[in-house]
């Protein structure tokens, strides 16, 4: 049952302020500044920490390679482990999972998980569009790339036209409940969000994420360390799947590498039914109309009615019974590398109480989810406030 | 610690690769689940390693990962690092007890590219990076260090520069002209494109897939200062401690494989893991002649365990390194006894 | 953020907040032994695609790849100009290094034939009439500007003909096509 | 596989990446834009220069920024005969580790002499400022050595 080995706990979660350029931070301030934050949160000094685990998207967003080697020393890591994760999108969900796994495996007691990005140091189109010689497909960035996948949904399910709306305006409302998110548009209406440009039909402006300068991290405990914490996120499960990128059959609306995902992550849990046992989720949801598409991809829903739990407010933290995103998710605030990761530790907030005024009252079991690539990379996990049954 | 043992491995180097990372691969990633009987369902977890700026794309591991066949999905990750780090986290996953078997593979195919200036690109993005030396100079610098501190000699540098066959003797190294004062060309690394595949397998499953496994009896790998400033150039503490870790002085190393790209660093890592200059065995491939960024450390890893299934060695060191100076090190024992 | 204490000659200084640090990098890239094959072809106006050795799946453009298995595909069958839209996007973004009139249609093509598609540019065609399972043929270049390069082909333009139903076009084809083959 | 030519063609990967520097690197490149050099005192009373936000022993943030001399001392070199096309310098010159006076840790710049053969360790140097400064490690087109050879 659940993940194997020892129980893990997540007892320090630290964010920075998310936007469009950080101006007054080198990138080791950037990290320091989420890494401080989390060891704060966990009561711990630089030195109680075991290893380092970080994550971030390509190195071409600024332009250093490896860049966790020059951030040794900011992050406290001379002398100890570090290892650096690249999972595409996914990666802050990954990196956080392959911090638990130094815990879990009793390889260590205390580590600490950071992952970031930078963009503003480059242009994201820039980076993301980097064109090789003799390639064949064109590429018209991650709008392109995603909107006729999101064609497809809408086709197959029939659903309303602005289901995507809906989703862009709740993240940006959930958003000014969040202090550290990068998009607060307290004058924002739904009509202004229907009205935005069309960027890649049937994508609007509003409905796409913004490119941030940003960081997350979490220290990640074993059972005995995290006994002595007032509030740890015990870590019930985690799951990552893969698979390729354009295959013959391949179902790029409701991948199955999520579906096999998601099915692990529930049986590792002990989940037999998402929907009610699963108190608040943490989506990553990059294009609105992906908030439906997952909701059906991993078990919360019916196929073909993830537009319908949205229509109903079913995912608004007022008054939703499956609160999505309530930090305001990756459309409120989007640093690539981390942003995986701030799904992951705002789902630990959440079973911790401690997220503020974006809370969900009562909230016990929470997930984290983040996905990259071409739909293809998956990373979740399932945190709660009470020890994973024996 | 759970037993884990590395039971298949296929390599391949060479200066100038027509296939794509993906034709490259492929070949690889079948010849050791052929060896090993067993189909990608069947792996329980799969890891990779590479870099982005060697491939010049961003996101550059995701059509490689076709190489695999990861359909039906895999469970699966991915490190920016060199292959090592992908062993070490798929170790750190059978020590969960989640799976028996894994996949671990990476690949760098430097000759597209012009690697010193993507080497520079590693270094201080404000202070050092802006300059852009090149590894070449910034190994020069640490020579001479090394040189002038008596911590090693000139003989040293041109013995081992034999050994590792950049040069047939000592006259002919002499007679090199410097390429990057102390340093001359035999010193330092020749670079190459290339990829390695390996199967590993938990206790009980292992003496299935394999022979003689290659059991991993401990590995370790930390990181030391980054700034050049603060960096003492005649010691690698990293290494020192991942050596203690892994366990290395707990009986004698047969065959030490050392990621070392310069002689120095050869030099260097052998004094400070106590190992004895010239081993009872030498070494069966050096980077010095075939460096292939991000994979040259788990390369290392596979000619270790093909020491042992060959009978050379009963207890193997290999080592991976990345960064300037030697700054992260990655150490890992294997012994071919079943202890 | 910490407070720095800087020495007195600085005060009243405009201090730095940023540096430019410009980075060039030069590669030289060589096609794959795939890539070659179909390059050269494709300079000859001919489009080849790949052949799966496990189940004869059609790969279009080769990458010498079955990503399925894992397995090298070395067979090579030339395809038809002509095929279908399985889905596709109105772009109203410029991509950056390419000069295109907005909006433009990007669309997966699925040639006849084909078991996978690709991502390419559809034109002739205004975008409120563009839909899943249009047929489409290419457009190529004039016969003096063809090369060995991926730009051949300038765009894809309606062609006519019924449309492939929706349960039949793109990926879902090869689930259409599997089912029928389990009923005959 | 036919006996053509191989295919290739030219990628170039450019970009002029902005970087904000924060407090301390700021400063530090503030002061080469005004032809001075800081470094960063450590507990200990020892001086980083170039100036690090954080301490690389003990990770605590590092807040106290001084002035140090234009002169200093080569700890250790090396000799670039053929500087590649994104070098600062465009002749033969030493790469070396610099430890300015007043300092306690060495900096990478340049030492701009015509040939190896008139530079060793120990050789003191001085900094050559840059005629327009901007505030970037190139404010220092690099250090001549204080006293010649024949001295």
């Amino acid at each position: 049952m659940g993940t194997g080995g020892e129980l893990a706990a997540v007892v320090g979660v630290g964010m920075t302020k998310f936007s469009a350029t950080r101006g007054d931070v080198s990138m080791p301030g950037l990290v320091r500044e989420a890494a401080q934050r989390a060891l704060e949160d966990a009561g711990m000094q630089w030195d109680d920490i075991d290893a380092v685990v970080m994550g971030k998207a390509p190195d071409f967003f600024e332009g250093v390679m490896m860049p966790e080697i020059f951030l040794s020393e900011a992050l406290g890591c001379v002398g100890k482990p570090m290892l650096r994760v690249h999972t595409a999108g996914s990666v802050g969900g990954s990196t956080a999972l392959v911090a638990a796994s130094l815990v879990h495996s009793g390889v260590h007691e205390r580590v600490l998980t950071v992952a970031w990005e930078k963009q503003s140091e480059s242009n994201a189109m820039w980076a993301l569009s980097l064109k090789q010689p003799f390639q064949v497909s064109i590429n018209a960035g991650a709008g392109g790339y995603f909107s006729p996948i999101i064609r497809q949904y809408m086709e197959v399910t029939q659903a309303p036209e602005l289901i995507g709306c809906m989703v862009a305006f709740k993240d940006r409302q959930h958003a000014l409940l969040n202090p550290y998110a990068h998009l607060h548009q307290p004058d924002l209406t739904f009509d202004q969000v229907v009205e935005s440009p069309m960027l890649w039909e049937p994508i609007r402006y509003s409905e796409t994420c913004p490119s941030s300068d940003g960081a997350a991290a979490m220290v990640i405990v074993n059972e005995a360390e995290a006994d002595k914490a007032e509030n740890p996120a015990w870590i019930h499960a985690g799951a990552m799947r893969s698979e390729a990128n354009n295959f013959p059959g391949r179902d790029e609306v409701n991948p199955l590498a999520s579906r096999e995902c998601a099915a692990d992550l529930w049986k590792q849990a002990g989940i037999t039914n998402p929907r009610e046992e699963i108190d608040v989720v943490e989506m990553y949801v990059p294009f609105s109309w992906y908030e439906p598409m997952w909701l059906e991809s991993l078990g919360f829903c019916e196929r073909g009615d993830g537009w319908k739990l949205v229509e109903s407010g079913v995912t608004h933290i007022e008054g939703g019974d499956l609160p999505v995103n309530c930090s305001g998710g990756v459309l409120s605030s989007n640093p690539i590398g981390a942003s995986g990761m701030i799904r992951f530790a705002e789902a630990a907030l959440q079973v911790r109480g401690m997220a503020g005024d974006h809370q969900v009252t009562g909230a016990k079991k929470a997930m984290g989810h983040a996905y990259g690539g071409g739909a293809q990379y998956f990373a979740m996990w399932v945190v709660g406030q009470d020890k994973p049954a024996a | 610690m759970r037993k884990v043992a590395i039971v298949a491995a296929a390599s391949r180097q060479e200066e100038k690769m027509l296939d794509t990372e993906v034709e490259m691969m492929i070949p690889l990633i079948s010849e050791v689940k052929a060896k090993t009987g067993l189909d990608q369902t069947e792996i329980g977890f799969t890891c990779s390693g590479s870099s982005d700026f060697l491939a010049g794309q961003a996101f550059s591991f995701v059509m490689t990962l076709d190489a695999v066949g990861p359909v039906p999905p895999i469970s699966e990750s991915h490190v920016e690092m060199d292959g090592a780090w992908a062993l070490y986290e798929t170790w750190v996953k059978f020590q969960m007890g989640i799976i028996d078997t894994a996949l671990v593979y990476s690949y760098g195919k430097p000759s597209p590219g012009s690697l010193q200036d993507v080497l520079s690109t590693q270094l201080d993005p404000y202070y050092v990076a802006p300059l852009w030396p090149d590894a070449h100079a910034v190994a020069g610098l640490q020579a001479r260090t090394l040189l002038e501190q008596g911590i090693i000699n000139v003989d040293q540098l041109a013995d081992c520069a034999v050994r590792a066959g950049t040069v047939e003797s000592r006259e002919e190294y002499f007679s090199q002209p410097m390429l990057s004062d102390p340093l001359r060309k035999a010193d330092c690394p020749t670079y190459a494109d290339g990829g390695v595949a390996m199967i590993l397998a938990a206790e009980g499953k292992a003496e299935e897939l394999c022979e003689k496994p290659a059991w991993i009896t401990g590995i370790d790998h930390r990181i030391d200062v980054h700034h050049f400033g603060v960096r003492d150039f005649t010691t690698v503490p990293s290494a020192r401690i991942a050596a203690e870790k892994a366990g290395v002085h707990d009986g004698p190393i047969d065959i030490a494989e050392l990621h070392a790209a310069y002689t120095t660093h050869d030099l260097l890592l052998r004094k400070e893991m106590g190992l004895p200059e010239t081993p009872n065995h030498s070494q069966r491939s050096y980077p010095i002649k075939a460096d292939t960024l991000m994979a040259s450390g788990l390369l290392r890893i596979a000619e270790a365990a093909r020491a042992i299934w060959e009978g050379d060695a009963n207890r193997a060191l290999a080592h991976a390194t990345a960064g300037p100076l030697l700054q992260q090190n990655l150490i890992c024992v294997l012994s071919g006894e079943d202890t | 953020m910490t407070d720095v204490n800087v020495p007195s000659s600085l005060d009243g200084v405009e201090p730095v907040q940023s540096v430019r640090t410009p980075i060039r990098m030069e590669y030289t890239f060589t096609p794959g032994v795939a890539a070659q094959t179909y390059l050269r072809e494709f300079g000859n106006k001919k489009i080849l695609g790949n052949v799966s050795p496990i189940d004869g799946a059609i790969l279009v453009p080769p990458r010498g790849a079955d990503p399925r298995h894992g397995a090298l595909c070395e067979e090579f069958v030339e395809m038809p100009h002509t095929g279908h839209i399985g889905s596709y996007c109105v772009t109203n973004v410029p991509i950056p290094g390419r000069d295109l009139d907005l909006p433009y249609i990007s669309a997966w093509i699925f040639l006849d034939g084909a078991d996978v598609g690709f991502l390419n540019l559809v034109a002739e065609c205004p975008p409120e009439e563009c839909r899943i399972g249009m047929r489409v043929e290419a457009v190529w270049k004039p016969d003096e500007e063809i090369g060995m390069t991926a730009e051949n082909i300038l765009y894809w333009k309606p062609s006519g003909g019924p449309d492939i139903p929706f349960a039949e076009a793109g990926v879902r084809g090869w689930h259409a096509r599997k089912q029928g083959e389990t009923n005959a | 596989m036919e006996s053509h030519e191989r295919l290739s063609a030219p990628l170039v990967l450019e970009y002029p990446f902005t970087r904000t520097t924060g407090p301390v690197i700021g400063a530090f490149l503030t002061g080469l834009r005004e032809r001075i050099v800081l470094g960063i005192k450590r507990k200990d009373g020892t001086v980083l220069v170039p100036p690090t936000e954080y301490d690389p022993a003990t990770s605590e943030a590092l807040t106290e920024m001084v002035e140090v001399e234009q002169t200093g001392e080569v700890i250790t070199w090396t000799w670039v005969q053929e500087p590649r096309d994104q070098s600062p310098w465009d002749r033969p010159h030493a790469l070396a580790m610099i430890k300015l006076d007043g300092a306690d840790t060495p900096l990478l710049h340049a030492v701009l002499v015509d040939s190896p053969e008139t530079l060793d360790t120990g050789t003191r140097v001085r900094i050559k400022w840059r005629e327009e400064t901007e505030g970037h490690i190139k404010d220092i087109e690099g250090f001549l050595p204080v006293e010649s050879k024949n001295d």
